[in-house]
């Protein structure tokens, strides 16, 4: 029941702020946001540690297809859940009042929000992909109506090729649900069982669906080309949206849905995913090294980090799948953090052109201290939140082929080669035109970015806090392959 | 039989009004007497009723009898303003009710000679319609094509129930049935099979026989158009099912050669539209794109093709009213079917923009809208008859179909806007907009609704 | 004593956060004495520990940190010996150049930040070297890895600084790698990065084992990028761009040492692995004479005594690779007194000089400058090993090992000391006598004030008497040090099975070798600087050949940047540009391309004429009556 | 009826479908309108031949009620075809059917 009134909240704020007075849009979907997160972060705080889905909710939708409206929370899906909500209000409030949004904004992300909330609590397959659509419908229009100068193809292109991937996984999520036994269900302990009963051969082509959908989401190399530019063009807060949480639904999907349906097509390919991935750590990195637009760069790096993180699911070992589920918080603070810091910049001197910027430290210090360490967070210095992910994640796939490991522990060499060459070219040496009159953070933005920095530094200090909520779930994932 | 009887009456009457000065009263004499005959039709649900070994009103044909009408029903609130202004409305409305009266015979047929009967009622009421706008030539190049074609086709399809004659002895479908079964003349047979499927095909526009669809629908008044994308569609794929489920499941293989034309449709029609600039003529090669996902679960005959086909060809029918209907509200404002008439609509109309995103979401098949569901309920059918690959092509082609109908979202809600000046919407095409998109949201997120019946 | 212990690293950090959130809403005073006097208390602390440690090890439990199923890792400090050697050297030497700092750093506007980083290095090198595992020693190494790019690049505006700091993030992040794999490759083999499972199962493994050794291997990568050894050292030149006295603290006396600290803790693991050891005594002596040689050129002062650290890291690792660990930890010991000492001095000539850094300027400072001078004196002697200094004892300790374990590194050694000798005294030559050489009038040298100049005295002391808690057996002494940490090397040193070293009379021998080739070192020094008082050459001047490539540091920067930063960035433009935007990104356009061409293409047969309509029907026809019928 | 039944019942499938195809070429390769809609007629009236000789071979009433209903349509269609023809030879002034191609692409 829980379950269902955290999305039957947020529909309902989603519908009313369309209807709030304008000049409280912002106030209102702000607000609606926090209440949200309240309400999970205390789902959080009393969430039993079990291997166990908690809260279950299970009405039936489309009975005579075997159609569930099935949700739950399960280790996994809660710091997801908190993950969403915590990053919402904040993306939320990071819109500037200098560039004011109308009310269907706020609600499109708070609908937003409700569907990606979904996708992590669905316990039905057809209710996943439904929800995983949707979540695609309100970005879409994030970014057609508020993007950048060549929005309608990008993200158009960056539309079809997600609803590409998604379809295939349709088609694989229909042939899982025909070999459930009769009164077929989209269950998801059904297809389960369905999945591991097919042949080697069937599970690896399945696979392979499943992989378009999730491996377009997330993206991997060389699913990525559309990111880059979706990234770059879209809005701050669709940028966000994004990056934050939506190319988790891709990482959790692998976690959820695909690997333990098809642990025969795991094997077979593993091999061939994780090599795919590691190579995409390293390509993606290093492109980053040359990127004058720093929304471009920090896009590349998302798919390096991301590819890390695949890897490590890949590898598919305690380490591997731990190490995946907190460099997703780790990786999606951080990256909400540095996605405003752009902002920050942009708004004040109007460029994101690395080379125009330099000596923002002169002129605002809170601004490069902050970025400072959501960038130490980002290239994953101990007691900083990426780095035990990214150790865990290196040590999984180290574990499983030891030349794979070592060359994805390459990521910590380019990553700090990158950072360091933005943060220096941005915030440091001395000031340029462009930042000559650049102002430090104000009480916004402050109010936006210490939650982040204390996030960055709590998930480095104390990672056990939310590795300990996944374990069992992973555990138990683990053992029933 | 009820429906037939109530659906000609009204036809007659309308026939009639022009001489009793009865127009002012007719629509809302029509629009009750289509809810009669959909309260009439509904009650036979479960009481199957046989006339005579002619028509069978089982549930089959109820269901698609009761979903003609409420087509037909939100069709006439969308028409009503289009035929006010011409002198000739009662005729008209007789010859859509005259039609109409072909639809429910084509979904509720059990003899050849009656689908025929159905066919050529609907047909030729269809084009005198289709031509019904004189003084536009291309209304009368449409109605032209489509009776040269349509005529043409109609030899094919006599040859063909002649030819199962031959062979059986009857029009009977539960005879032709069994006398199937036992017959040596395969050849035959077969023949008359594969020309029925040609008939057939050519009235639900699968390629190679799709080619006066675009022509047609484009050349026609909206509203006619309209008709032919919701109602004659329905009534063609219910009376294609029933003729092929009924009598041809064991006879002869022509499942592979629809497999064919369903991919060629497929394709055909969403990628011709892919660069058409009049939202009408790419509705029109959507509308044939959606022939060939209704195809589908007639290729993968079983147990769940006609629920799918029946939910298939309700959400689309729902769909495209909403979108033929802001076509037609649009291009009488700005005088344009393009595209490009719709610039700017999100500012000016938000509300419009709204329905017409969802009705390109639904028909584009994007959850949560109704018409996602019927692709996957189509894509379930086959893939449990073991059409995979079939599905992945249609799954690449519904890749393509995103492709145009976002371009319809991107020129309402990105372009600038020509004029800011909001289009005035009548109170009934409003009434026929909110229903329509409640529907394909309400169908979308509960098929259960519609579903259980069939 | 030891829950008092575990607050040791946490005084800093507290200062750290403190001077950090406040800022420079802190008075300067204010700031430095919070700053000094954490460090002063966990100095106490440190000296407590170190007093009581008596030879057993503890451990401190402090907090979880991250737990996946059987793995591991917590904040658990170990107190043993050789961790408070390293306390000692850390919070002592450390609190010096803190005090020191007030008065160098005095007139800097960025002064309070300067001594929160200070403090935020200490904290990251305690947590180093009490950290009781691999990981946790891993933050610490980090840790110091960081506070060094922010105190490098302290001075931010200037865009060289900058990129020193970088450079030296990177590399250390290149050595940091291979460390983190060997940690990883620890928990696959041992199931546990804790030194205290680690070992004793360790002892289990046969002499020369594959995995032990490609595990020391991999650590060792990580202390060559740490210590600075060939091939990852040229940033620790660069990185004398930051002030004065953290060129002192972090990149002489202390962080440069974790290396030597990691790898001595790991002696039992390296004394497995022969091969390893090889390795590092190869790597450390060779970076002992490769490094002392573009020292013999250098004219920066802070660059020469930069060189002459390497150098000396090179000897630390030779001394650890011809197992002689004890040897190695006295010479970390005696080196952070000498080295700070040095550059602190150079710190106080530079402070005096008004940032003048090059000795070509320099001159006759003897009399200017006499605290300095003589400091800086008594620190030569130390580092160029004549005794009794501390300098003499620890190098030849570890020059008797090497002599025992291959005549050729001793060989070598004894050429570095050499060189060591001959550059430290050019250096002092050139700086405190002869005559000023640079502009008078312009500045006005004078010497520092009290508070730097009192740690320079203490650190004179230290280096003078530090080296007697070393005086080897065959002098007469008890080698306290070497028994103080003989229960952290006993089980490495067992493992070894030394060949009983060469008897006291030919260590004696070896020692008359060394300290006769140093003396004629500086005699030659001395003729070429005092008597015929040379001068170095201008720059640009042409050099003769060998010269020339000491002088450029044997072009090695530039060998990198051609082999390796050029062709990065130019992968990184072929994969974007070409790769990415016209492969990848190209075969997904070329689908919407082909879509709309061949949309074009069927728009052309919709020609709209009826007959064709009706041919292509009857076409349909005819092939669906022919491919079914016949 | 026996006479009918003389005839072998190929023969007249055999011939209602050449009179069909004649029927088809006509429709493919006459540019009249008129004509090509006699050409459908001769079309439905070969299928009404054969009709007739099933209806006559099977003894059965049925194929025979159906021609009525054939021809019946037939009429219909054409009258509505001529009715639309005469529309668009007021627009166009012209019969022929390659006048008909402003629809297209």
């Amino acid at each position: 029941m829980e379950t269902i009134a955290l999305l039957l909240i947020l529909f309902a704020f989603a519908v009313m702020g369309l209807f709030v007075p304008i000049r409280y849009g912002n106030r209102f979907a702000f607000i609606s946001s926090l209440i949200v997160f309240a309400y999970s972060l205390y789902l959080f705080l009393t969430f039993p540690i079990s291997a166990e889905y908690q809260y279950v909710a299970d009405y039936s939708w489309v009975q005579s297809l075997g159609i569930h409206f099935k949700v739950g929370i399960d280790g996994i899906s809660i710091l997801l859940v908190m993950l969403t909500t915590f990053l919402t209000p904040l993306i939320i409030f990071s819109v500037r009042k200098s560039e004011p949004r109308p009310r269907a904004f706020y609600s499109l992300i708070l609908f937003m929000e409700m569907a990606l909330i979904g996708v992590f609590v669905s316990m039905d397959g057809f209710l996943f992909y439904i929800f995983w659509e949707i979540a695609l419908i309100p970005i879409y229009f994030i970014c057609l109506l508020w993007g950048g100068k060549d929005r309608v193809k990008i993200t158009l292109k960056f539309f079809i090729y997600t609803i590409a991937g998604s379809l295939f996984m349709l088609v694989a999520l229909i042939y899982l649900y025909l070999h459930t036994p009769a009164q077929h269900s989209f269950d998801i302990s059904a297809l389960y069982a369905a999945g591991k009963s097919l042949d080697p051969h069937a599970q690896s082509i399945l696979f392979w669906f499943f992989f378009l959908a999730f491996g377009i989401k997330m993206p991997v190399f060389p699913l990525h080309t559309w990111q880059p530019d979706t990234y770059t063009d879209a809005p701050t807060q669709g940028t966000m949206m994004l990056s934050g949480i939506m190319l988790k639904m891709g990482i959790y999907g692998l976690i959820r849905w695909m690997i333990p349906m098809l642990p025969q097509g795991l094997a077979q390919n593993a091999e061939c995913m994780l090599w795919l991935a590691v190579a995409g750590i390293i390509y993606a990195g290093i492109i980053a090294f040359t990127q004058k637009d720093m929304k471009r760069l920090f896009a590349y790096s998302s798919i390096a980090h991301v590819g890390l993180i695949a890897a490590g699911i890949f590898a598919f070992n305690g380490q591997g799948l731990q190490g995946g589920i907190i460099q997703m918080l780790s990786h999606g603070i951080n990256v909400v953090g540095l996605f405003f810091i752009i902002d920050i910049i942009q708004s004040r001197t109007g460029t994101r052109n690395i080379p125009s910027l330099g000596g923002i430290r002169l002129k605002a210090p809170y601004l490069a201290t902050v970025f400072a360490i959501i960038m130490l967070g980002a290239i994953a210095l101990p007691l900083t939140d990426g780095f035990p992910g990214e150790f865990l994640l290196i040590s999984g796939v180290f574990k499983f082929n030891n030349i794979a490991g070592a060359v994805a522990g390459f990521t910590i060499i380019i990553g700090a080669v990158y950072m360091l060459r933005t943060y220096q070219n941005s915030m440091l040496g001395e000031t340029s035109v462009e930042t000559d009159n650049f102002t430090d953070l104000t009480m916004t933005e402050k109010t936006v970015l210490i939650p982040i920095v204390i996030m960055v530094i709590l998930i480095g200090v104390w990672p056990n806090l939310f590795l300990k909520v996944s374990e069992p779930a992973i555990m138990k994932l683990l053992s029933g392959i | 039989m009820n429906t037939l009887l109530i659906l000609s009456a009204l036809g007659v009457i309308a026939l009639f009004a022009e001489i009793f000065r009865f127009r002012k009263g007719l629509f809302p004499l029509i629009l009750l007497g289509l809810a009669a005959a959909f309260i009439f039709t509904a009650n036979q649900y479960n009481h199957p009723h046989v006339f005579f070994g002619m028509m069978n009103f089982d549930n089959y044909a109820v269901i698609f009898s009761c979903s003609i009408l409420v087509i037909a029903f939100l069709w006439f609130m969308m028409a009503k303003n289009y035929f006010l202004q011409e002198t000739s409305v009662t005729d008209h409305f007789s010859l859509i009710l005259f039609s109409l009266v072909g639809a429910v015979v084509m979904v509720s047929f059990s003899n050849l000679t009656m689908l025929f009967l159905g066919i050529e009622i609907l047909s030729v009421s269809v084009y005198v319609l289709a031509a019904s706008d004189k003084s536009n030539v291309m209304s009368n190049e449409s109605g032209f094509k489509y009776f040269l074609m349509g005529s043409f086709a109609t030899g094919f399809l006599l040859f063909g129930i002649t030819l199962i004659y031959g062979v059986t002895g009857s029009f009977d479908l539960a005879t032709i049935h069994t006398q199937l079964t036992t017959t040596n003349e395969k050849g035959l047979v077969l023949a008359g099979i594969l020309l029925l499927l040609v008939g057939l095909s050519f009235k639900s526009s699968l390629a190679p026989f799709h080619f006066w669809a675009p022509d047609v629908y484009e050349g026609a008044p909206t509203t006619v158009t309209t008709y032919m994308a919701t109602v004659v569609k329905t009534a063609a794929f219910a009376a294609f099912f029933r003729l092929f489920s009924t009598c041809f499941t064991a006879a002869g293989n022509w499942s592979d050669i629809l497999w064919w034309m369903v991919v060629l449709t497929l394709f055909i029609g969403n990628v011709s539209a892919v660069r058409q600039k009049s939202l009408k003529r790419l509705l029109a090669y959507s509308s044939v794109a959606h022939a060939g996902y209704i195809a589908i679960a007639i290729v993968s005959m079983s147990a769940t093709s006609a629920s799918a086909i029946f939910y298939y060809t309700l959400t689309y029918s729902i769909s495209s009213i909403t979108a033929f209907t802001i076509l037609f509200i649009v291009s009488r404002y700005k005088g344009s079917k393009d595209i490009s008439a719709f610039e700017g609509m999100s500012k000016a109309n938000p509300l419009l923009a709204f329905a017409m995103t969802v009705a390109m979401l639904s028909l584009a098949g994007i959850p949560p809208t109704a018409g996602f569901f019927a692709k996957y309920y189509v894509f379930l059918t086959a893939i449990n008859h073991g059409n995979t690959l079939l599905v992945l092509l249609a799954v690449i082609a519904a890749l393509i179909g995103i492709y145009y109908y976002f371009r319809v979202i991107i020129a309402m809600y990105f372009k600038p806007e020509q004029q800011l000046v909001p289009i005035q919407v009548g109170p009934l095409h409003r009434t026929v907009l909110i229903i329509t998109t409640v529907l394909t949201l309400l169908l979308g997120l509960f098929p259960n609704l519609v579903l259980g019946w069939i | 004593m030891n829950q008092y212990a575990a607050l040791i690293p946490f005084f800093p950090l507290a200062g750290f956060v403190i001077i950090g959130l406040m800022n420079t809403k802190l008075p300067k005073n204010v700031a430095a004495i919070l700053a000094c006097g954490m460090l002063l208390i966990s100095f106490c602390l440190s000296l407590g520990v170190f007093m009581n440690i008596s030879g057993q090890s503890n451990e401190v439990q402090l907090a979880p940190w991250i737990s996946v199923g059987s793995f591991s890792a917590s904040f658990t400090f170990l107190l043993d010996p050789l961790s408070s050697i390293f306390l000692m050297i850390i919070t002592g030497v450390g609190f010096l150049i803190h005090v020191y700092s007030v008065g160098y750093m005095h007139d800097d506007e960025k002064h309070n930040i300067f001594f929160a980083y200070l403090n935020l290095f200490v904290f990251f090198m305690l947590i180093l070297v009490l950290a009781s595992s691999y990981l946790l020693m891993f933050v610490g190494w980090e840790g110091v890895g960081l506070c060094s790019y922010l105190l490098i690049g302290f001075w931010f505006k200037n865009k060289s600084y900058n990129d020193a700091a970088k450079k030296a993030f990177v590399m250390n992040r290149i050595g940091d790698l291979g460390f983190l794999l060997g940690i990883i490759l620890l928990f696959i083999t041992f199931g546990s990065s804790d030194y205290h499972i680690i070992f004793p199962k360790a002892q289990g493994f046969m002499s020369g084992d594959g995995m032990i050794t490609a595990i020391t291997l991999l650590l060792f990568v990580g202390a060559i990028g740490k210590s600075a050894q060939i091939p990852l050292y040229t940033w620790l030149p660069d990185a004398m761009a930051g002030p004065t006295p953290v060129s002192a603290l972090i990149h002489a006396a202390t962080m440069v040492t974790a290396g030597i600290y990691m790898v001595a803790r790991s002696g039992i693991l390296y004394a497995l692995a022969p091969v390893s050891m090889f390795v590092v005594a190869l790597i450390g002596v060779v970076t002992a004479v490769f490094a002392a040689s573009i020292a013999l050129t250098q004219n920066d002062i802070k660059k020469v005594l930069a060189y002459s650290t390497v150098s000396q890291l090179g000897y630390m690792f030779l001394g650890l690779g011809v197992g002689a660990f004890s040897a190695s930890v006295f010479h970390v010991m005696t080196h952070a007194f000498f080295k700070a000492l040095l550059f602190l001095g150079a710190g106080s000539v530079i402070h005096g000089l008004a940032g003048e850094q090059d000795i070509r300027n320099m001159g006759g400072l003897r009399k200017k400058l006499p605290i300095t001078f003589l400091t800086f004196l008594v620190a030569t002697f130390a580092i160029a090993g004549i005794p009794p200094f501390s300098g003499f004892f620890s190098k030849d300790e570890i020059l008797a090992h090497a002599f025992t374990s291959n005549k050729l590194f001793w060989v070598l050694g004894v050429i570095g000391s050499m060189m060591t000798a001959f550059y430290m005294f050019r250096l002092l030559f050139l700086t405190f006598y002869g005559t000023y050489r640079g502009n008078e009038h312009k500045v006005h040298a004078h010497e520092s004030p009290k508070v730097m100049t009192i740690p320079l005295i203490i650190l004179a002391i230290l280096s003078t008497i530090g080296g007697f808690v070393g005086v080897p057996e065959s002098l007469g002494g008890s080698s306290q040090i070497s028994h103080f940490l003989d229960p952290v090397f006993k089980p490495a040193q067992d493992k070894m099975m030394l060949l009983e070293g060469s008897s006291s009379v030919s260590e004696v021998a070896l020692m008359g070798i060394t300290v006769a080739v140093v003396l004629a070192s500086i005699l030659l020094a001395w003729y070429l600087y005092i008597s015929r008082k040379r001068v170095p050459a201008a720059e640009g001047a042409r050099l003769p050949a060998l010269q020339n490539l000491s002088y450029h540091k044997y072009y090695i920067d530039e060998i990198y940047t051609a082999l390796i930063t050029k062709p990065l960035d130019k992968l990184s433009e072929f994969f974007k540009n070409i790769v990415d935007n016209k492969l990848i990104d190209g075969i997904v356009n070329l689908s919407g391309k082909a879509t709309e061409a061949v949309s074009d293409l069927m728009r052309f047969v919709q020609t709209g004429n009826v007959d064709f309509y009706l041919l292509a029907m009857v076409i349909g026809i005819a092939c669906i009556l022919f491919f079914k019928l016949m | 009826m026996t006479d009918l039944k003389a005839i072998p019942l190929d023969w007249y499938i055999l011939l209602s479908s050449i009179l069909f195809c004649i029927g088809i070429m006509g429709v493919l390769f006459r540019r009249n309108a008129i004509i090509i809609f006699m050409s459908i007629e001769l079309m439905l009236n070969a299928v009404n031949l054969l009709l007739v000789a099933f209806s006559a071979y099977h003894n059965d009433a049925a194929g025979q009620v159906f021609v009525f209903f054939t021809m019946a349509v037939a009429a219909a269609e054409i009258a509505v075809g001529l009715a639309i023809l005469i529309v668009v030879y007021r627009n166009t002034k012209s019969t022929d059917i390659d006048v008909l191609n402003r629809l297209k692409g």
